[in-house]
């Protein structure tokens, strides 16, 4: 289910998270803060390859989802929710949310269902600018307090990294688990999956209702982190560079969201040198990389350690008959 | 997961009247036949004749147009092919149709886990649902061994026909519909692929149905033959009486 | 393809230990010379405020660079560093972060709302003086020592507008349109409890989408209801697609607005806008020949026309000046109570191009002014000095 | 209040045209090449402001519009088929979507970082005449004109000609139109550079209204693509009547609706018509792959 070694994935997911957590004591608060913003956007990046990487389904509406969890986590802390109560909610409405809203656009599939949750996510921004007497309107919630212990910029990042580290294992045993087989089956084949008894539409929905959940706990994190919550970071955008994180990455590959969310934080860091073209040089890395490793920098990394492993002589090239 | 076992006598698969159309062309005119437990049914016919669409319509990939499909004695029209599966019932594709991105290994357990517990149970159980050793067994039936790690999309056409036909009967399937299983192997494979078959057919007492081209495969591998020709059932007996038959070579010379 | 499997190679090891080197090289903050003074300026560079945010920037970066010419504050250079907002909050909290990392003198911007939201909590904590372009009301009202502004706050020129309505216009029914963002909810709010002090009856109240594309069904509204005068709460561009259409449909009512006599407006309206009245802050139309001459050096500099956020950014430089002189010394953290109650002219502070009254709360006071369009070119009908 | 719905419907019709040229590139895009141009909005973007370009060198604007048809057809045409969709097109539709929103960043970006960040009159027709209460301006007349014109012609091409039957073949079936004889390569870069032609169209008929801004296109694009889907994502006629619809609903659900939620319109349409009939008002059922 997973490319490579089940064991050395989540092993390598792991060594990287805590090299993040060892390396912010070196760093100053604004690189802790970037952390933070890359553990939390891998989150919903790890959502969203569910959906789009294992299970074929083209999904724009994880920004809604981040949107959900950020405004119920906003809105329930002051009420004396501890924290780990409102990220279980946030996960668990966005679950429901997810199953609702999939439910009849699932009907149809493919590039019909990133219409509709395109439209899905526009509709959500409506509803986040216009309820003000739920959601603040533009004004947005501010003054979110982080929760106790977590009130500095490195306890925060480490409060997001723990998250980060169960999702990563959550996942991981997703993946390996009969549930990650059957989303390759429906990625891959739908109508021979069905034939072999998998549930297409039951899975399918259970990808999109999955990777919605971990939306809403990015959310969850969302907004203790940036500590004010208004709809604009939840519109389509943050949708668009989502699925750019986990193509970037490597859709459908297990590592692919770390390092996209990595070179979607950092890349823009990289390039302020540039000033004002950093964007247009963003969008040509971007582009240029879709065209020359569409399975994303896990991919190529992947493809560049095969050759490499390919030169040593005392081993087998290949397998069997290719 | 098969029900109630039927009561003796009760044929595995019945076909009623069945009749599937397309705009004005009648595809399945009128198709009524029944399968014994046990039994390996050819069925035979020239190109165009309605064949795969009696298999779609029997296997609820598509609704017939009118008329029943009957499991155990228990009318199953308009099933899903998940839910038909789930009852016992697998196929394999005409083409080609593994998983190319899971190993043999894997396209094989999932062709059983759903078979197996709840889906909920599958989630927080093992990864492979307990399902290796029934894999390791189906790998060495059918001769994969040595493959069992690739990717199954780097096959060859002969080994990924082999995949495609194991994996159907990795759930232990009461019914199996093989849609052209000859189709594109090699003469060396075939001789093995259809001692396989037979060998399947008696250890697991499972029932087939057989479309096939490749007449020698199937005048010795079918125990019975039904012939087709314009969505009709124009011969219905031993496959030498069906070879013999003058409607069915009409049929065939005729196209 | 999952084959052979050796152990981990030395590639497999160096790309973890490149990325990690690279977080680390992209989030170090720049840091000053000792006896420079740096200034951070987060702006909406790229994203929907791009717009704004860049001529924010360029204010800030020709009052600085003018400043350094004429040797600095108290003998310190001015040094700044530019971020980029990209009109988004969760990088409005990171770029503010960085900057903060640096210890800079003072941070001048962002302008949007939403961005100055984040960002105002951290230099209140790290106790650095803020400077931001926002008009929002609520942008000060939460009690924060060290957040300015450079201009009126929205409720601040919507209660004279209102009453040149209902006393020099004779209006007794008034239509609005206000755009469905920060800047025009806002207003919208202040305006339908001012409109309703002064006793005039709203008969349309419309909300436009910003980047709207047809303003037909406004107009029409608009059209349908006869108001006695039409009250416009846009953005530039939203304000020459409506004007336009309501020329184009014989809607004859008088226009008062926020943005409505503006050079951005006028050009993008052509003679639609002609006629159209505002009460806005001092800033960039104010009749006075040192903000020609601004505005002359400005176009020359950059060749864009400035609008009153390059010029609220350049004032904001030269207000950092007056309170550093205030205090005889440059004290980052001592900044912000130095200009609390200050009043600044030009006289003193040539940069500072018209009187100002910094608030106790970090509202300006410096008054405002009545313009109309005549012949294509905004023109003052009155200045309206400040309170005190 | 006759005048005010005939007033709506007029306005509603006009700008739905617009919407429908963009519309018909989009599904063109979609049928010919299977490319999902999310960067169709900032299409229409670029020529408008090569068009603002050429008349500040000086150019009259008769000579401007076809100068930046030149620059459309080269750029958005040739270059966008060459440099992104054939690479990218083996890679897989999603791929190519998410190439083609990358593109748009870069294009929205390009246009501020070279023709500035704030907006730009352009120019139009002004006036107009009464009939009855209903007032007709010449803006509004021009745009209905010149689609109706724009779309018959783009019909007589696709069902007259040769060469457009050819197009058509090749949407509809690229292999059977290769064993024809088909220059199937030159029937797909065709279909971009209509593309190319209709948008800068959409440019001069939409901005003397929308004005020139370097992100104009996100609001375009958004509206034109729901537009595609309505009247069905595969077919010409769709499109248009998809664009019509849309422009003339929304026009109305602005003027009698919440207008805080005047954008949801296209958005509701668009999920509506996928869920209940996902081939659209005109378009023809996509085969089911097996």
């Amino acid at each position: 289910m997973m490319r490579g070694r089940p064991g050395a994935l989540l092993a390598t997911a792991l060594a990287g998270i805590l090299a993040v957590g060892l390396l912010s004591f070196v760093l100053e608060p604004y690189g802790v803060y970037l952390l933070s913003l890359w553990a939390v956007y891998t989150v919903a990046a790890i959502g969203l390859n569910l959906t789009l990487g294992y299970a074929g389904q083209i999904s724009l509406a994880q920004a809604t989802f981040v949107g959900v969890g950020a405004y119920a986590t906003a809105l329930l802390m002051p009420h004396g929710w501890p924290f780990g109560a409102t990220l279980a909610l946030a996960g668990g409405l966005c679950f429901g949310l997810g199953l609702l809203f999939g439910f009849p656009a699932l009907r149809v599939q493919g590039h019909y269902l990133a219409f509709v949750t395109l439209a899905l996510t526009t509709l959500a921004f409506l509803v986040m600018r216009n309820e003000a007497w739920l959601t603040g309107g533009v004004q947005g919630i501010a003054h979110i307090a982080r929760p106790v212990p977590f009130t500095s910029g490195r306890a925060f990042l480490m409060l997001c990294l723990l998250v980060l580290t169960l999702v990563t294992v959550a996942t991981w045993w997703l993946l390996r688990s009969p549930w990650g087989r059957a989303f390759i089956a429906l990625r891959e084949n739908p109508i021979r999956a069905a034939s072999l008894g998998v549930d297409v539409r039951g899975y399918t929905l259970l990808s999109f209702a999955i990777g919605a959940a971990l939306g809403g706990v990015c959310g969850s994190l969302y907004a203790p982190l940036v500590q004010y919550v208004e709809p604009s970071p939840f519109a389509l955008a943050l949708s668009l560079s989502l699925l750019l994180m986990v193509v970037v990455g490597g859709s459908g590959s297990f590592l692919g969201p770390y390092v996209g969310a990595l070179v979607a934080v950092l890349l823009p860091e990289w390039l302020r040198f540039m000033q004002d073209y950093y964007l247009v040089v963003y969008a040509m890395v971007v582009m240029l990389l879709l065209a020359v490793c569409p399975d994303g920098l896990v991919g190529l990394a992947g493809r560049m350690l095969d050759r490499q492993r390919r030169g040593h002589p005392a081993e087998p090239a290949d397998g069997g008959k290719a | 997961m098969t029900p109630a076992g039927p009561t003796p006598g009760t044929p595995v698969l019945e076909a009623r009247d069945l009749h599937r159309s397309f705009g004005g062309v009648r595809a399945v005119n009128g198709i009524s036949f029944s399968v014994a437990p046990g039994e390996i049914l050819g069925v035979i016919g020239p190109n165009g004749s309605g064949k795969s669409t009696l298999f779609n319509c029997l296997l609820g990939q598509l609704p017939p147009s009118a008329g029943q499909v009957l499991l155990d004695g228990e009318d199953v029209t308009g099933m899903t092919p998940a839910a038909l599966n789930r009852r016992g019932v697998s196929r394999t594709f005409q083409l080609l149709q593994v998983f190319p991105q899971l190993s043999v290994r894997e396209n094989l357990i999932l062709a059983g886990q759903e078979h197996v517990g709840s889906r909920l149970g599958r989630l927080f159980g093992r990864p492979d649902a307990g399902l290796t050793a029934a894999a390791e067994r189906m790998l060495h039936l059918f001769r994969l061994e040595a493959l069992a790690d690739l990717l199954a999309g780097g096959l060859s056409y002969g080994q990924q026909k082999l995949l495609d036909a194991a994996m159907a009967f990795m759930a232990g399937p009461r019914l199996v519909l093989l849609d052209e299983p000859a189709g594109g192997v090699n003469l060396t494979l075939l001789g093995a692929f259809r001692e396989r078959l037979r060998a399947m057919n008696q250890e697991a007492g499972s029932t087939f149905v057989v479309i096939e081209h490749n007449m020698d495969f199937v005048m010795s591998l079918c125990t019975r033959v039904i012939c087709i020709a314009e969505g009709q059932i124009i011969a219905d007996g031993s496959p030498q009486a069906v070879r013999e038959n003058p409607q069915v070579i009409e049929a065939y010379l005729g196209h | 393809m999952s084959r052979s499997r050796p152990g981990p190679s030395p590639y497999a090891l160096a790309l973890p230990a490149l990325a990690l080197a690279a977080i680390g090289l992209a989030t170090t903050a720049p840091k000053a010379m000792a006896q420079d003074l740096q200034i951070a300026i987060p702006a909406e560079l790229t994203g929907s405020g791009a717009s704004v945010g860049v001529l924010w920037r360029d204010g800030a970066e020709m009052a600085i660079d003018e400043l350094n010419a004429k040797g600095g504050i108290l003998g310190h250079k001015l040094t700044y560093t530019v971020y980029d907002t990209q009109t988004n909050p969760s990088v409005s909290r990171a770029v503010i972060q960085k900057a903060l990392d640096g210890h800079p003198y003072a941070v001048l911007g962002p302008v949007y709302s939403g961005s100055v939201m984040v960002d105002e909590p951290l230099t209140q904590k790290a106790g650095i003086t803020e400077i931001m372009g926002g008009v929002a009301d609520n942008l000060t009202a939460a009690g924060d020592p060290t957040i300015f502004r450079t201009t009126a706050a929205q409720s601040q020129v919507l209660m004279p507008a209102v009453i040149y309505m209902k006393d020099t216009l004779h209006a007794k029914r008034v239509a609005m349109i206000w755009v469905n963002d920060d800047y025009g909810i806002g207003g919208h709010k202040a305006m339908q409890a001012d409109l309703k002090k002064a006793g005039l009856q709203l008969v349309v109240d419309d909300s436009a989408e910003a980047g709207q594309i047809s303003f037909a069904p406004d107009i029409l509204k608009i059209r349908a209801a006869h108001p006695d005068a039409i009250f416009v709460y846009l953005h530039e561009e939203e304000n020459a697609r409506l004007m336009k259409g309501l020329k184009q449909q014989g809607i004859k009512s008088p226009i008062m607005g926020g943005t409505v006599t503006d050079q951005q407006t006028i050009k993008l309206a052509g003679g639609a806008a002609e006629g159209a009245l505002s009460i806005g802050g001092m800033d960039i139309s104010a009749p006075v020949p040192a903000v020609a001459a601004f505005h002359k050096r400005f176009l020359a500099r950059f060749h864009v026309e400035p609008d009153h956020n390059a010029l609220q950014a350049y004032m904001a430089v030269w207000m950092i000046k007056a309170g550093t002189e205030k205090m005889g010394k440059a004290d980052a953290k001592g900044l912000a109570a130095a200009l609390h109650g200050m009043t600044i002219t030009p006289d003193k502070q040539p940069g500072i191009l018209f009187p100002m009254h910094i608030l106790a709360n970090g509202d300006i006071d410096n008054g405002s002014l009545l313009t109309t369009v005549k012949g294509g070119q905004q023109v003052v009908l009155k200045v309206i000095p400040p309170a005190q | 209040m006759f005048w005010l719905l005939a007033q709506l419907l007029v306005a509603g019709l006009a700008i739905g045209a617009i919407y429908a040229l963009i519309a018909i590139g989009f599904s063109l895009l979609w049928q010919g090449a299977q490319t999902v141009n999310f960067a169709q909005g900032d299409f229409v973007s670029l020529p408008a402001f090569a068009i603002l370009g050429f008349t500040a060198l000086g150019l009259p604007l008769w000579l401007a519009i076809p100068a930046a048809l030149a620059v459309a057809v080269l750029v958005l045409g040739l270059l966008f088929k060459r440099v992104l969709v054939q690479p990218m097109l083996h890679h897989g539709v999603l791929q190519l979507a998410i190439a083609t929103m990358a593109l748009s960043i870069f294009l929205e970006n390009v246009l501020k970082d070279t023709g500035g960040a704030e907006a730009y009159p352009f120019p139009g027709l002004t006036g107009g005449f009464n009939l009855g209460a209903l007032f007709l301006d010449w803006q509004s007349l021009t745009v209905l004109a010149v689609t109706v014109v724009t779309v018959s012609a783009l019909n007589a091409f696709l069902s007259r000609t040769r060469t457009g039957r050819a197009m058509q073949a090749t949407a509809q079936n690229p292999s059977v139109a290769r064993l024809l004889g088909i220059d199937v390569e030159r029937m797909i870069m065709l279909t971009f550079v209509i593309n190319a032609v209709l948008v800068t169209l959409a440019a001069v008929l939409i901005s003397p209204v929308y004005l020139v801004k370097f992100d104009n296109g996100g609001q375009i694009g958004l509206t034109a693509f729901s537009a595609a889907i309505v009247g069905g994502f595969n077919q010409v006629r769709g499109a248009v009547v998809g664009g019509l619809l849309l422009g003339v609903v929304e026009t109305f659900a602005a003027t009698y609706g919440p207008d805080q939620y005047r954008t949801a319109v296209p958005m509701v349409l668009l999920i509506l018509f996928v869920l209940f009939r996902p081939h659209g008002l005109l378009g023809r059922r996509e085969e089911r792959r097996v």
